[in-house]
């Protein structure tokens, strides 16, 4: 009853949180001077195409563009009617992408479900291989399984994203004959699903999430050795050692519940760090993920497409805090859900 | 003319009846290319070719590559007709475009006067789809030609001015398209289509206006829509964000070799997406066939070690076409009074030129492979004089040094840095586009040099948007950047790029905006050569023989050699060519070019063939 | 030990019962807490090999330039993309001291590479406190002795040359410098502002934890893109590559601490219901001193171990974002600069050791690592 | 047949220190009790832990041999790999710790932590595990067994925790039970219902145990063997009616002599002067809503307090005493201002005589830190309320610093004084609290409530667990104190014979009311509420010949229902506290 008063009560700060967070996306956006139009019309005259320049003004007034910025914030957001009446994200219109020439909607769809997969796969990869290296590396700690398994960790996380995935596809096609770049075998894009695009999919998916994944595996296994490390000397994991459990049943029932109250902490931050972190990773990587879209829409200064990406990000980021803050409450039953009563 | 042959690739269409015999789809006078005149070999028809591009949008270099224009420049640079069988010109002023007969579109519409109508009275003259009327290029002295369509096969531009640019411009890279595929655009066209059905596409394409549909629809350079029938050698066929989008041989594409082969040879090509640091790699793996986009001077060793393994392509080297491939541009139009006044004086400016060890930058970056010296046309030119290479292009810091005593800066502080008049030390901030690391390197080994002439670089890189927008504000100091995107201008081609009248020439942004925009904004021109260069190139507008241009030409660059507003390093850096093993009539040697050239676009790629047809 | 007739056995050892009270003696425990730190920690042996280490590394950093044979910047337009080169002992079985091969370069015009000959029958003996590019001594003392060079004519180049001839090792010490300063800074930041506004968060509840949560949120769903392209428009040209630098880690800082703040905050909710904390409470300790007193040191191995992750992360900070324009640039070296040159197939594959620089951000990171185990292990009550 | 455990010369040490326990060696035959007692810090549940190998990582065997010839034939548990052990942990030997407090995971509910034995061992269905579960949990006394099984530690009383523990090591039905000190925070009713159940086990599975504990009352119901140690030496050993009836070692001998019982006869009834109150609690109830499991089912009030009146006159004692969970910490907690009473309680502290009374729960910053001055509070569990990470000698010191009082040296001086007085030695002072025993940390906990030298001490069990004469000791101590500095005290304890000695009047509580209230002369002998008397009752002699009467404890401290008429009660109908006689008041329908 609480737990879904609270969940509901979360939901509706996230939405208030939402709607700040356009804002200044929108201020953000804005910020630099110029915008994509203007910078086009200005490109375009220099180098006299003024059928562009035509295009250009013309969808100036097409999206409100010619408007005060506030005016232009409601009207995205669809607070306000625009040219041809209430049509902003709210009512699921997310706007037209200038660079592209096409609605947004278009051609952030496919990416949306890439990123989704990317970071998914890096998630899952984070946990696969961080919980039980982190657990055993705590266990076992001061034993060359530690070491090593820190000493991979470090030289993930040391050696920046893009070497690291350069060395990857080169020596992986090398020697194992792995795809270098890409999210799949081009053949099987715009196929349905079928075993074998899956297989592709998997197969082309090894190196980025490798890339993606070890900072943030290395980054959790550590924090994770040394939180457990703590947890190891309780009493209560004595009663459980007591109790003849064994040890893999002891360390992951007990001391790893108390120790990953941190990271569930992190979830929320795990999936939008990804996908912010895995825009850098993916531009260089060129995977068809949303990364790539933001960083051009950015720096043509694309804004409808640029808030959009940039609103689904924070979407994601919103959306993963608060289930880490309704899980945080339902995994550890000492948190009140109440501020400190004095 | 030969006997035509039917491609394999359609036979199988053909014999369905799907579609008509090559005799029906070439038109009735095609492009016949004399292969063997132009020492290149036979090809056999076949085989997918798969190029790399960095970007989405850069699947418009298909356009760029088939290079179907209606004039274009053959190899020699010499501009001929393309798509149009002919043309008449009278004194530069009327143009008689003359159409094949039996030309069509890509999906069997016929190309006719029609085409070239629609433009011109329903996109370029319709003020919601042109509010600001036809494109620049076809305004002389503020007005429009008057084109007339006399018949099927004939379009008229007439003006009362001459306009010597207007085959050139047809011949870019990046054409204007002053035809349009009439027959598939009045479907979006308020004037032709049917209202309610107008109205529902409107919806569907959730756009605002039937004029957003039209533009949406009507982009033959960006190439992303299939629907949209074209001339170019391969057809698009796959829409939307793709990572591979596949381009298929145009099937009424209008040249055929000497012995009736419909070209091109290849049957489709393949352009996949990848990220701009893995194209190396992914050309080293062998994945593509045929590549230059994306690829480096510094990429030379690894692609080479990758023939070495034995991978199925070779490394040709090609030269690069800009006349610098780095150049350092003092900013005129600076917004720092005293550093302006300083960079205005043309012995700064040549003992900075003086102040750079050319030779070193060519060994230490380029293997010695490039060819070191000032802002000049590339030998292929007819304006080539070495004079100009060589101005002020040799390491002297002493006569620098002299040059700048002379200048008035001569008094340093401790280390040796030059102060100028207002005190402060001379430090010249070098704003570049972080994305090319030779620029880097170089400005570090100028550095070194500088230093011994009591000046001191800082460099800066930026986001190459940023940059450009620094520059136009004027608040950079100098920047480096290419040469002129041509070095081998021709007597036609346009001089505009070395007056003020561009503020992309990054020393005079102020100046070639104020041009650009009709005096809207910008400053003119306040200084006696960059005034004498306009003067030059309106004179270049006027001249009325090739002879007179040249003249005007060699003296624009000898006005240039001389004030050195570009500080040329090196040019003719090789540029690798990845071709694989057997890919055939890839010239060995050739210019890689922008425009004119169109990368691969001189060199007719429609031409290249995969030895028995087959990749 | 007797045995009484019942069956008892009763300890006839004499028996004091004055005595009882006393409990057995416990010697090593009788010390000042620094002292028994420092005893448990010196037994953690890469711990304290890791700690040696560091510190060799930061006294060492104003002498870099001593140990360095060359300035950052000294280029050698003959020896591009040397590799590296092998100090000898003996020749031809006879010892005549630490001597370097000299080598001539020659550019392959096939592969397109250069190659390098040692010329194996003249060894160059290296000189020792000898005279080279003058650099400044601990920031300040303008000189030109060298710990080490080559003879003149001849190279010594330990870890190879880069592209413009550069000396790796030399420039691997002098990157040293910022890498294993300024980089820290933003470290610094993020953790006074994340362990603040974290404990602060999670220990009061309520409404300031509603509104930090907010800002947190808030900030984490801020993308750090756009912000990135804005700044590297506004930096001031004029500023210093170590200023900018400087500045870019701060930010990254303030960019970094909500994540902390949060893991704190998590932590803080369940720890602030324990008895202890309870127990101090009523004790009247103030909110700061709880913090600081009982709530920290229980999530302090979660702090170490968070701080050494960032390191790499700041050292690399710049790397990532060097294509946009921000992160240090030339002539300023230091270790992220030095990798961004590197992301090359090329320099993968050919010049290997132009990568390098990623040894030491390891090494050093690894030291981090086992510094803080040691640490962590030697502040374990439940180890002592 | 071999005895079920044979420990032979066992000695174990910390570090490179001398042992702490020293050629210990004892023998539990099957179905047999084996009592170890001894003095606080002595060693005992160092060797308890040793059997099972359950050690701190700095603990080191040093010798012995510990055989066991359980169910699976005769093993050596000192020479077995970890994996065998882990067969024999929980399974054939289970162990009752002696915190329960910090011995249950905070994150799981009792019913999984005491239902993974069975899960573990017996391979039971997770619903045949509950109904197991919840039987035990019954039988130990648990009023509403379903509650508990989904409960948190956090939200039981301690003594509940502890029942919860002795419940996980009976489950299994080990062959032998290792129980360390299981009933230090149970009501003598509640002790005396799971010690009935641990006989009744014995009896049907032919269990053996090792108890320790400080209670010889308790040893003398239970035991049949005796061993005594001290100083890590075992002094004496062996049947519990010789060695009680006549000790024959001089610490024996000395130990028992300390012990304390109900005086057997009423002194004189002081009618003490009630004007001058330190502390008054006014109609404080506290209801906690636990959290469901559920989303949808609605949260469980729990009322641990309703209606709590009591009044502390300046320089005594009051004593609770009553039912475990019957919210006599809670009471305290309330006190002392650490939670806050349901809306229409009141606390009122008068910090001088005849001073006006200040709110406790209505303080402002100042006043607050002046109060917590003023008054301290001994935590039930001592471990918990020591921060693990904090040495000793700091958390010591901690009050004066919070309070700025005296320089470094001098806090330390006076840590080192209030320790000695408390029986540590100085030069403990550097350890961190998990290298003491459980007696140890209840003194330091003491110690530290002294430090501040308040004038209101709030104890909430400072003594369970402590051996005897220890125990003689902190409470002259305490008495001292009060005498010499007018130090008042609520003292909550379950031990009747230290409320006798210590308390000025007793207040009995029982599901969160107070049932009866007199002087200890006056309820000790004239108990009126049939509670009151059966924890009179209940209460264990350590005399072997009179065993507790356990009906008539089952009947008293059985539900309200079965009470007489004029003492019953229920969740809404409840009588008031009536005064039957000066100073006697009972809760009861007149
Ligand atoms: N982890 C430890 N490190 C160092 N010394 C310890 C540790 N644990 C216990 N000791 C010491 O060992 C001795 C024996 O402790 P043990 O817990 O066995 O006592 P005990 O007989 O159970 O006492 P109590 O009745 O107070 O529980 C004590 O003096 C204690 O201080
Ligand atoms: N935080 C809490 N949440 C829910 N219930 C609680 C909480 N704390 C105490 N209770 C409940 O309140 C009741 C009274 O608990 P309290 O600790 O006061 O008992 P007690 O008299 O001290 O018992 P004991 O002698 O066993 O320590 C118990 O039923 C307990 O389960
Ligand atoms: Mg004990
Ligand atoms: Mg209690």
């Amino acid at each position: 009853m609480q737990i879904l008063r609270y969940a509901i009560y979360r939901f509706g700060t996230m939405l208030l949180t939402l709607l700040v967070v356009s804002a200044l996306i929108f201020a953000i956006i804005n910020l630099p001077p110029g915008d994509y139009l203007s910078n086009q019309i200005s490109e375009l005259k220099s180098t006299g195409q003024s059928a562009g320049i035509a295009k250009a003004e013309f969808l100036r007034k097409e999206y409100a563009l010619d408007r005060p910025l506030w005016q232009q914030y409601l009207i995205w957001v669809g607070f306000m009617p625009g040219p041809h009446g209430f049509s902003g994200l709210i009512q699921g219109n997310f706007g037209w992408s200038f660079e592209f020439d096409r609605p947004v909607s278009e051609i952030v769809g496919d990416s949306l479900w890439l990123t989704v997969l990317v970071n998914l796969a890096a998630v899952l990869f984070v946990y696969m291989v961080a919980l039980p290296l982190g657990v055993l590396a705590a266990a076992r700690s001061r034993t060359w399984v530690d070491y090593s398994s820190a000493f991979v960790g470090y030289l993930g996380l040391a050696t920046p994203n893009f070497l690291l995935a350069l060395i990857l596809f080169y020596y992986g096609h090398r020697y194992m004959d792995l795809p270098i770049g890409g999210l799949m075998d081009p053949s099987f894009e715009g196929e349905p699903m079928s075993w074998a695009k899956v297989q592709s999919i998997l197969w082309h998916l090894i190196v980025p999430t490798f890339v993606i994944g070890t900072s943030g595996a290395a980054a959790m296994m550590q924090r994770l050795r040394a939180n457990m490390l703590d947890e190891l000397g309780k009493p209560y994991v004595e009663t459980a050692i007591a109790k003849g459990m064994s040890p893999r049943r002891m360390l992951t029932k007990y001391p790893l519940r108390v120790a990953f109250n941190p990271f569930v902490a992190d979830i929320g931050n795990l999936l939008p760090s990804m996908v912010s972190g895995s825009v850098l990773v993916s531009v260089v990587l060129g995977l068809q993920t949303i990364g790539p879209t933001l960083l051009t829409a950015l720096r043509a200064q694309d804004q409808f497409l640029a808030g959009f990406v940039l609103m689904f990000v924070a979407l994601l980021t919103l959306l993963g805090t608060m289930i880490s803050d309704v899980l945080l409450v339902l995994l550890d039953p000492r948190i009140r859900y109440e501020g400190r009563e004095t | 003319a030969p006997q035509l042959k039917e491609t394999p690739y359609w036979t199988e269409r053909v014999s369905k009846g799907e579609l008509p015999p090559v005799a029906e789809r070439v038109p009735a006078e095609p492009l016949v290319v004399d292969l063997e005149a132009k020492g290149r070999t036979f090809g056999t028809p076949g085989g997918t070719l798969t190029t790399l591009v960095s970007r989405d949008r850069d699947i418009r270099m298909m356009v760029v590559y088939g290079y179907a224009r209606l004039m274009g420049y053959d190899e020699q640079y010499h501009l001929v007709p393309d798509l149009l069988a002919s043309v008449d010109i009278e004194d530069d002023k009327v143009f008689t475009l003359h159409l094949r007969k039996g030309h069509k579109w890509s999906d069997g519409a016929p190309f006719t006067s029609a085409d070239f109508a629609y433009f011109w009275e329903d996109v370029a003259n319709n003020a919601e789809l042109s509010p600001s009327g036809p494109p620049d290029f076809l305004r002389i002295e503020g007005k429009y030609p008057t084109v007339t369509t006399p018949d099927e096969t004939t379009v008229v531009y007439a003006w009362e001015a001459p306009n010597p640019l207007f085959l050139q411009t047809l011949a870019q890279a990046r054409p204007p398209f002053i035809y349009r595929p009439a027959h598939v655009l009045k479907k979006y066209h308020v004037k032709y289509a049917d209202p309610a059905e107008l109205a529902a596409e409107v919806a569907e394409a959730r756009v605002k206006s039937w004029a957003a549909l039209h533009n949406g629809v009507d982009n033959m350079y960006d190439f992303d829509n299939p629907e949209l029938p074209t001339l170019q050698p391969w057809v698009n066929k796959s829409d939307g964000k793709k990572i591979r989008h596949k381009f298929e041989r145009n099937p009424y594409y209008h040249r055929i070799d000497s012995h009736g082969v419909q070209l091109p040879y290849i049957d489709a090509v393949e352009m996949e997406i990848v990220s701009g640091g893995l194209i190396a790699a992914k050309a080293n793996a062998g994945e593509t066939d045929l590549q230059g986009r994306g690829l480096d001077f510094r990429d030379i060793p690894i692609l080479r070690k990758g023939e070495a393994d034995g991978k199925p392509y070779r490394t040709l080297l090609w030269a690069n076409g800009v006349a610098s491939q780095i150049a350092i541009y003092p900013n005129l139009n600076c917004a720092d009074s005293v550093w302006r006044d300083v960079l205005r004086d043309v012995r700064v400016r040549r003992a900075l030129s003086l102040g750079i060890d050319r030779v070193a930058i060519n060994r230490a970056l380029y293997f010695k492979m490039a060819k070191p010296g000032a802002m000049a046309v590339l030998p292929q030119s007819a304006f080539y004089d070495e004079e100009n290479t060589k101005a002020w292009a040799n390491f002297d810091a002493a006569q620098a040094n002299l040059l700048l005593d002379e200048a008035g800066l001569d008094k340093r502080q401790g280390d040796g840095t030059r102060l100028l008049p207002d005190g402060r030390p001379m430090e010249l901030i070098i704003e570049t586009a972080g994305e090319r690391q030779e620029v880097e390197n170089a400005l570090q080994i100028v550095t070194d040099t500088w230093r011994d002439i009591g000046v001191k670089l800082v460099m800066r890189p930026l986001d190459r948007d940023i940059l450009r927008n620094r520059i136009y504000a004027g608040t950079t100091m100098a920047s480096v950047w290419y040469g002129w995107d041509n070095g081998i201008p021709q007597s036609y081609t346009s001089p505009d790029f070395l007056a003020p009248r561009q503020q992309e020439f990054f020393a005079w942004p102020k100046w070639g905006q104020y041009y650009q925009t009709n005096g809207g904004s910008g400053e003119p021109p306040d200084m006696e050569a960059p005034k004498r260069l306009l003067e030059l190139s309106h004179d270049w507008e006027k001249a009325g023989d090739d002879a007179a241009r040249a003249e005007i030409w060699r003296e624009m660059l000898k006005i240039h050699a001389d004030n050195v507003f570009g500080i040329g390093i090196l040019s003719e850096a090789p540029q690798p060519i990845v071709v694989s093993n057997n890919l055939k009539n890839v010239p060995l040697q050739a210019i890689w070019a922008w425009d004119p050239g169109a990368h691969f676009g001189v060199h007719r790629m429609d031409e290249f063939y995969f030895e028995g047809g087959r990749k | 030990m007797s045995v009484l007739p019942d069956g008892r056995y009763v300890d006839d050892a004499p028996f004091d019962p004055q005595q009882s009270i006393q409990t057995i003696e416990r010697r090593d425990l009788d010390a000042p807490a620094r002292v028994l730190i420092w005893r448990k920690f010196k037994t953690h042996r890469l711990g304290l090999i890791s700690g040696i280490f560091l510190l060799l590394c930061y006294v060492m950093l104003p002498f870099a330039g001593f140990i360095a044979p060359y300035t950052p910047n000294e280029r050698f337009s003959e020896n591009l993309y040397s590799p590296p080169q092998g100090i000898h002992l003996w020749h031809e079985g006879e010892f005549i001291g630490p001597f370097v091969y000299p080598m001539t370069s020659e550019p392959n015009m096939e592969t397109f590479k250069w190659e390098f000959k040692p010329d194996t029958s003249a060894p160059q003996k290296l000189r020792f406190f000898c005279k080279g590019a003058s650099y400044p001594l601990a920031g300040m003392i303008e000189t030109d002795r060298h710990l080490f060079c080559a003879p003149d004519g001849v190279t010594v180049f330990l870890w190879g040359s880069d592209r413009l001839g550069r000396d790796m090792f030399s420039r691997i010490l002098y990157g040293a410098q910022l890498s294993l300063t300024v980089g820290l800074i933003g470290i610094t930041v993020s953790f006074v502002l994340g362990i603040f506004f974290g404990s602060v968060a999670g220990y009061f509840g309520g409404g300031i934890d509603w509104v930090i949560n907010r800002v947190i949120e808030i900030l984490r769903s801020l993308p750090e893109l756009p912000l990135w392209l804005a700044l590297s428009a506004a930096v001031p040209s004029n500023w210093g590559p170590v200023a900018v630098f400087f500045i870019i880690s701060v930010i990254l800082g303030i960019l970094d601490w909500p994540g902390l703040a949060r893991s704190v905050r998590s932590k803080f909710l369940s720890l602030r219901e324990e008895e202890y904390v309870r127990a101090a409470e009523m004790m009247g300790a103030s909110s700061g001193r709880v913090i600081r007193k009982h709530l920290l040191p229980n999530f302090m191995s979660h702090l170490i171990a968070s701080a050494t992750l960032s390191i790499p992360a700041m050292i690399l900070g710049e790397t990532a974002l060097s294509f946009l324009g921000l992160g240090l640039r030339a002539p300023a070296v230091s270790w992220g600069v030095m990798l961004n040159d590197a992301q090359n197939l090329v320099n993968v594959e050919i010049y290997w050791w132009t990568a390098l620089p990623m040894l030491p951000i390891i090494i050093v990171v690894l030291a981090f690592n086992f510094l803080g185990d040691g640490l962590r292990d030697s502040l374990d009550p439940y180890e002592q | 047949m071999a005895p079920l455990l044979t420990v032979e010369n066992l000695s174990v040490g910390f570090g490179r220190a001398e042992p702490v326990v020293r050629d210990v060696s004892f023998q539990v035959a099957a179905g047999e009790t084996l009592a170890l007692v001894g003095e606080s810090g002595s060693g005992k549940t160092v060797t308890c832990r040793a059997i099972l190998r359950i050690l701190p990582r700095a603990a080191r065997l040093y010798g012995g041999r510990i055989l066991l010839n359980g169910r699976d034939g005769l093993q050596d548990l000192s020479a077995m790999s970890r994996r065998e052990l882990r067969r024999v942990r929980g399974n054939t030997v289970a162990m009752v710790f002696q915190e329960p407090m910090r011995s249950l995971s905070p994150l799981h509910t009792l019913g999984n932590q005491v239902a993974e034995v069975l899960w573990l061992h017996r391979g039971c269905s997770e619903k045949e595990a509950r109904r197991q579960v919840l039987d035990t949990f019954a039988r130990v006394g648990f009023p509403d067994p379903e509650r508990a099984y989904g409960s948190y530690p956090f939200e039981m009383s301690g003594g509940m925790r502890q029942r919860a523990m002795i419940a996980m090591a009976m489950v299994g039905k080990p062959d032998l039970l290792i129980a360390d000190e299981p009933t230090t925070a149970l009501d003598v009713t509640t002790q005396a219902q799971v010690l009935g159940l641990m006989k009744e086990l014995q009896q049907e599975t032919g269990m053996a145990m090792i108890l320790v504990t400080h209670d010889l009352g308790v040893v003398a119901n239970m035991a049949e063997q005796v061993v005594v140690m001290h100083k890590g030496r075992v002094m004496e050993s062996g049947a519990a009616r010789a060695v009680l009836g006549d000790p024959a070692h001089p610490y024996t001998r000395q130990l028992f002599d300390a012990a304390l019982a109900i005086p057997a006869q009423a002194a004189p009834c002081d009618t003490a002067r009630r004007e001058d109150m330190i502390l008054e609690l006014k109609g404080v109830s506290k209801t906690y809503t636990m959290r469901s499991k559920s989303a949808w089912k609605p949260e469980v009030l729990i009322r641990a307090c309703r209606g709590v009146d009591l009044a502390l006159p300046r320089g005594r004692t009051l004593a609770i005493v009553g039912e475990s969970g019957s919210g006599k910490t809670t009471a305290a907690r309330i006190a002392l201002g650490a939670e806050k009473p349901d809306p229409g309680g009141e606390v009122l502290f008068r910090q001088a005589p005849g001073g006006a009374p200040i709110a406790v729960h209505d303080l402002n910053r100042a006043a607050r830190t002046a109060f917590q001055k003023q008054a301290q509070m001994v935590f039930q569990d001592p471990y918990s309320s020591l921060s693990p990470r904090m040495r000793i000698l700091d958390a010591l010191c901690e009050p004066l610093e919070i309070h700025n009082i005296g320089n470094r040296s001098e806090r330390r001086d006076r840590a080192a004084a209030m320790l000695a007085q408390v029986g540590l030695t100085s030069d403990m002072l550097m350890r961190y609290p998990h290298a003491f025993s459980g007696g140890q940390r209840q003194r330091l906990s003491i110690a530290r409530a002294l430090m501040l030298a308040p004038s209101l001490l709030v104890c909430d069990e400072p003594t369970s667990a402590l051996d005897v004469s220890v125990q003689e000791q902190i409470l002259t101590l305490l008495e001292d104190i009060r005498d010499r500095l007018g130090l008042s005290y609520l003292f909550i304890s379950h031990d009747l014979a230290v409320v006798a000695r210590i308390a000025d009047e007793v207040a009995v509580m029982r599901q969160g009311l107070v049932v009866e209230q007199a002087p200890p002369e006056v309820l000790f002998h004239c108990p009126r509420h049939p509670y009151t008397k059966a924890l009179i009752a209940a209460q264990p002699t350590p005399d072997i010949s009179c065993p507790i009467n356990l009906k008539l404890v089952a009947l008293g401290a059985g539900s309200p229902e079965s009470w007489p008429e004029a003492f019953r009660f229920s969740d809404s109908v409840v009588p008031s506290l009536t005064q039957v006689n000066p100073g006697h008041k009972v809760r009861c329908h007149v």
